[in-house]
C-alpha cells in the first residue's frame, strides 16, 4: 500500500477510505485493522446481545432437561443447552477482540443495560416447547443468521459460521422431535400444536421491528454488518416455515397466512407490535425470572471466579521465584 | 444372568443419578467454561449409563417394570412401549434402584460439587480401570472408553479442588466444607454388595474393597497441594445393613426422582 | 354450571397451590414460632381449597380427570378411586389449573415470602369479604369462613413486613427485595376472567377489578411505616393474551406440580 | 413451716430436706422451689433432648409433605408436624424454667453437644413410614413419657400431660393410615410391611441402653424424674404392639418374638447395641442430614431473628419517649 500525500495529511481520513474499501470489495475488517468508532459500537452491541441470547436461551430449554421424557432427548436436550453456553463463549470472544471484555458485559446484562432476544422471555410449558423452538426459534435464527457468516468483521463471521452449522443440526433435531409427536398420541399432538400456537407470532418477533421502525438498519447494511432488511428476513422465514408446518401436519395460527401468487411470498397477518414493545422493555412474561436466575448464578459464582484468579496469581508468583 | 443385570444396573445408576445431578448445574455454573465442562462430564456419564442400562435390558432387567411402575391391577394397559433404558429409567421406583448414595446427595454449592466429583470419578476411575479386565467383554469395553472420560473428569475435579482449596480464604473455608460434607457418603463406595462379590469371584467384576488405595492415593496427593484436610467424620450408617446398592437410599433420591420421571409417567403410552 | 364450576377451581387452587408453597418452609424457618404461624396458615388456605375443590367436583369437574391424566388408550384401567378432591388435585395436569401464577412463584427467603403472603391475603381477604355478599350459598359460607382466617393471615404477614422493613439495614434490603420480586405478579390479581365476569353479572362472583383499591389501601399503610418503597417494575406479561387463570403458568408451576403429585400418580388405583 | 435449729444452722440441708420430703410424698417442684443442682442439670438435660427431638423429628415426616398421596393425608401430616413444632415449643419453655433459654440450646444442639432421639437418623423412604412413625415411634414415645406426666418438676409435667394427649392422637392417626394402607392395593400393603421392618428394631432402640448400660437411670428415678428403667418401658411397648401388629397385619421382624406364659410378657430377640451406638455417635443413616438442616435454618434465619429484636428496641424506645 503506497501512502498518497492524502493521507498523510488525514491519518484517519485515510484509514476510513481504506476501511470503506475493504468492506465495499466484501473483504474483512480484523482486529487490529482500523475501524470507525460507530462501527466498533454497533458491533459490540450487536454481538453481546447475540452472545446474551445464547445464554440466557439455555434457561428455557434448560428447564426441561432434568425432565426430559428419555435419555436420547436428555441427551440431546443437555448437549444443545451446552452448545448454547459454547456459542456464548465464541461470541464474547469476538468482543474481546473490539475491546470489551466478557464481565463487562455480563454485568450489562444483569443490570438491563444491554438486551437478549425477546423470544427467550416467552417460558417453556411442555415438552413440545422443546421441539418447537428448535423448529422455530432456532429456524429464526438461521435465516437470520446465515447472512452474519459474511459479515464485514472476520471474527464474528467465523463465529457465525460455526454458529450456524450447530443451529442448522439443533433445528433438524427439534423438527424431528415434532415429527415423533405428531406420529405419537393424541396427547402428543396436541401438546405440538399447543405449542405452535404460543411460539410462532414471538418467532415472528424475532427478526426486529418493521424495517420502517428499525432506524440502525440501514448505518448496519452499509457497514455490511447487517445484509438483509428485518422485513426481507421475517418474509423468507414464513415462505421457509409454511411448507414444513404442513409437512408436519400442524396449523400455523394466524388465519391471514396464505400464499400471494402475485407476490410468490406468502401474506400474513399483523404482528402484535405492542406485545413485542413490552417484551423488550422489560414487561414479558419471563424478563424478570431470566435476569434473576442469570444475576443469581453470577453473584452465586464470584467466589469461585475469585478463588480463580488468586490461585492463578500465587501461581504465577511462584514461577517467578523460582 | 441375574447378577449381571443387577451388575449392570449398579454401574448404571451410579452414573444416571450423579449425570442428573451434574445437570442440575446447567445455567448455574460460576463461569461459561464450568457450564459447558460440567454438562460435558454429565453428557459422559449420561452415555456410560445408557449402554449399562440396556445392557441390564438385554439381561431381563426392565420386564418387571414393564407392566407401568402401578398396581397390577391397573392391568388393562398394555406392556410399555418404550426401549429398556427408558424403561429402567422411568418406570421404577427409588426402592429399585442400585446406586450409591453419594451419588444422590444434593451437590450444595460449587465446592461441594467439587469434592463430590473428585471423589466419586477417582472410584470410579479405578473400578472402571480394573473393569477393562473383565471377563465379560461388553463390560470391558465400557470400561475401557469410561477410564478416558473419568480420566477427564477427575483431573477438571483435581484441578478445581486445587483453585478453590488454595484460592481465597473464602473458598478454602468453602472447599473444604464441601468436602466435609461429601465425607460421610464416601465409606460406602467400598462396601462390596453380595452380587459384586460373586460376580468378582467370577472375573467379571470389580470388588468395591480392593479400591480405597486408589482413591487414597489422589486424596492423599490433591488434598495437601489445595491446602485442605482430609475430613474426620463418621460414615452414614446402613438401614439395618442395607445401602443404596440394596435399594435403601437416602431421602434425596425420591425427590430426585419424582421430578425425573414426572412426565414419563404422565404419558406411559407414548415414545418420545 | 360450568362457569362455577371454573370459578370454584380458580379460588381453589389459589390457596391449594399457596399451601404447598407455604409447606415447604416446614423444618426451614427462622423460629419456631413462625414454623407454628406458616404451618397454620398453610392448613388454613389447604382447608379452604378442599371445600372448594369438593364443590367443583360436585359440579362435574373432576369428571374429565377421573380416567386418569394420560393418554386415552390406556383404557383398559378403570375410572381412578380417589375422591373428587384429590382427582383435582392429583390428577390434572399444569395446563389444567386455574391459579393466578402469584401463588406458583418460588418464595425465596423470608422476606420475599413475607412480601408474597401480605399482597396474597391482603387481596384474597378483598375478593372473599366481597364474596360473603354472593348469591350463591355455598360460596358465601366459605367466604365466611375464609375472610377470619385471612384476616389473621394479613395481620401476620403486616407485623412482618413491619419489623423486618423497619429493623435492620440488611433486613429492610432484603424485605424491598423480597417486595421487589414479588411485584410483577401482581397485576395479575386485578385482570378478570371471562369466568368472573360474567359469574360476577349474575351477582354470584368477584370481579378482581374492583380489589385494586382495597390491596392499595393496605399497602399504603404498611409500606410506609415500615420504611419500604412500593416497587416501579413491570408486570409480568401475559403468553398471547392468557394467563394462570387459563391455565398458561410460569415455569415453576410444572415442577411444583411434578412433585406434588409423584407418589398418587405412582398408585392410581390406591387410597389413602 | 417451722424453721428448726438445725436447719438455720445448714440451710442448704434444710432445703434439700424439703424438696427430699416434696418429691418422696409425689409433690411437685416449681420453678422458684429450691432444688439441688443435679437435680436442674439432669432436668435441663433430659428436657432438651426431648425437644431436640420434637423439632429433629420434624424433618423426616417433613419430607413427605410436598409429596403427600391425598389431601386430607397432607392436612393430617401438616398439622402433626406442627404439632411438634409446638411441642418443641412448650419444652423449650420448661427449660426456660430452669434458667437457660432456647438459643442457647440451638446452639448446642446445632454443635452437637446434646442429642435427640436416635430414631429421627433413619430416613422415610415411602409414605407408609408416615403411618409407622406414627404407630411405633409415637407409640414408643408415649410408653415412654405417660409417666413423665407426673414427673416431679412442675412444668415438665404439666408439658407432658398436653403432649401425652397430642401424641396418642398421632398416634391413632398413624395406625388408621397403616390400616388404610393394609386394605388397600397389593403395593401399599408391600409398602407396610417393608415400613415396619425399617422400624421395628429402631422404635426398640428408643428406650436407652439395657438397664445395666443405663448409669444414670437409678438417681433420676430417685429425683422421681423417670419413673421406670428403659428395660421396663421397653417391654411395656412390646407387649403392647405385638397385638397391634396382628390386628393390622403385619409381621415383626424379629424371629425370637414370642409369648412367654411364665413372664406373662413377650420375649424377643436381641438388640443390635452396636448399631445404636453407632447412631448415638453421629454415625447413623441420617445425622449428618438432620444436623445440616437444622444448623441452615437457623442460619438462615439469623437475619430474621436479628430484624425482630431490632424492631422490638426500637418500639420499645419509642414508647418510653413518648
Amino acid at each position: 500500500m503506497t501512502v498518497t500525500e492524502d493521507q498523510t495529511r488525514d491519518p484517519e481520513a485515510a484509514l476510513e477510505a481504506q476501511f470503506d474499501r475493504t468492506v465495499a470489495a466484501e473483504g474483512r475488517i480484523e482486529p487490529r485493522d482500523w475501524m470507525p468508532e460507530g462501527y466498533r459500537k454497533t458491533l459490540i452491541r450487536q454481538i453481546a446481545q447475540h452472545a446474551h441470547s445464547e445464554i440466557i436461551g439455555m434457561q428455557p430449554e434448560g428447564n426441561w432437561i432434568l425432565r426430559a421424557p428419555s435419555l436420547r432427548r436428555k441427551a440431546i436436550l443437555l448437549a444443545k443447552v451446552q452448545d448454547e453456553a459454547g456459542h456464548g463463549l465464541y461470541l464474547y470472544s469476538a468482543t474481546e477482540t473490539l475491546g470489551v471484555d466478557r464481565s463487562e458485559l455480563t454485568e450489562k446484562l444483569i443490570d438491563s443495560k444491554q438486551k437478549y432476544s425477546s423470544i427467550f422471555n416467552y417460558p417453556t410449558l411442555t415438552f413440545a416447547d422443546i421441539g418447537v423452538i428448535g423448529w422455530l426459534v432456532d429456524g429464526a435464527a438461521i435465516v437470520n443468521q446465515v447472512p452474519l457468516c459474511r459479515s464485514s468483521y472476520g471474527p464474528y463471521a467465523r463465529a457465525m459460521v460455526r454458529i450456524c452449522k450447530e443451529e442448522s443440526f439443533h433445528q433438524r433435531q427439534g423438527f424431528e422431535l415434532l415429527r415423533t409427536l405428531m406420529a405419537g398420541t393424541d396427547a402428543q399432538r396436541a401438546m405440538v400444536q399447543d405449542a405452535v400456537d404460543r411460539w410462532w407470532w414471538p418467532s415472528l418477533m424475532m427478526f426486529g421491528p418493521a424495517d420502517g421502525d428499525s432506524p440502525n438498519t440501514q448505518q448496519s447494511m452499509a457497514w455490511r454488518i447487517k445484509r438483509h432488511t428485518n422485513d426481507e428476513l421475517r418474509q423468507r422465514y414464513v415462505d421457509m416455515t409454511v411448507p414444513q408446518a404442513e409437512a408436519l401436519g400442524v396449523t400455523l395460527p394466524d388465519p391471514e397466512l396464505r400464499w400471494n401468487d402475485e407476490r410468490q411470498a406468502h401474506d400474513f397477518g399483523d404482528i402484535d407490535w405492542d406485545e413485542f414493545m413490552q417484551v423488550v422493555k422489560g414487561a414479558g412474561p419471563c424478563n424478570a425470572q431470566r435476569l434473576q436466575n442469570r444475576r443469581a448464578a453470577h453473584e452465586d459464582g464470584q467466589w469461585v471466579r475469585d478463588a480463580a484468579s488468586a490461585y492463578a496469581a500465587k501461581q504465577a508468583a511462584k514461577e517467578v521465584a523460582a | 444372568r441375574e447378577d449381571l443385570a443387577a451388575y449392570c444396573l449398579m454401574l448404571a445408576d451410579d452414573a444416571l443419578i450423579a449425570s442428573q445431578r451434574l445437570a442440575g448445574w446447567t445455567t448455574k455454573a460460576p463461569e461459561l467454561e464450568e457450564e459447558v465442562a460440567l454438562a460435558n462430564i454429565a453428557l459422559d456419564l449420561l452415555g456410560q449409563a445408557r449402554v449399562l442400562l440396556s445392557r441390564a435390558g438385554h439381561l431381563g432387567a426392565a420386564e418387571p417394570f414393564r407392566a407401568g411402575p402401578w398396581d397390577a391391577q391397573r392391568s388393562g394397559a398394555g406392556p410399555l412401549p418404550q426401549d429398556d433404558e427408558d424403561v429402567l429409567t422411568y418406570f421404577r421406583d427409588d426402592r429399585a434402584f442400585r446406586n450409591v448414595t453419594l451419588v444422590e446427595t444434593d451437590l450444595g454449592d460449587f465446592g461441594r460439587t467439587i469434592a463430590w466429583l473428585l471423589v466419586l470419578s477417582s472410584w470410579r476411575l479405578a473400578l472402571m480401570q480394573r473393569l477393562t479386565g473383565s471377563g465379560d467383554p461388553v463390560l470391558a469395553a465400557v470400561a475401557g472408553k469410561a477410564v478416558k472420560e473419568l480420566t477427564y473428569h477427575r483431573d477438571y475435579a483435581a484441578q478445581w479442588v486445587l483453585r478453590l482449596g488454595d484460592g481465597t480464604e473464602v473458598s478454602h473455608v468453602r472447599m473444604q466444607a464441601g468436602l466435609d460434607a461429601v465425607w460421610p457418603f464416601v465409606e460406602e463406595l467400598f462396601l462390596p454388595h453380595a452380587v459384586e462379590r460373586r460376580l468378582a469371584d467370577a472375573g467379571v467384576a470389580v470388588d468395591p474393597g480392593g479400591l480405597r488405595a486408589e482413591v487414597d492415593a489422589v486424596l492423599d496427593q490433591v488434598l495437601p497441594t489445595a491446602t485442605l484436610t482430609r475430613p474426620e467424620r463418621p460414615a452414614v450408617g446402613l438401614v439395618g445393613g442395607r445401602g443404596g446398592r440394596d435399594g435403601v437410599h437416602t431421602e434425596a433420591l425420591g425427590t430426585l426422582l419424582a421430578l425425573m420421571q414426572s412426565l414419563a409417567r404422565a404419558h406411559p403410552e407414548a415414545t418420545w
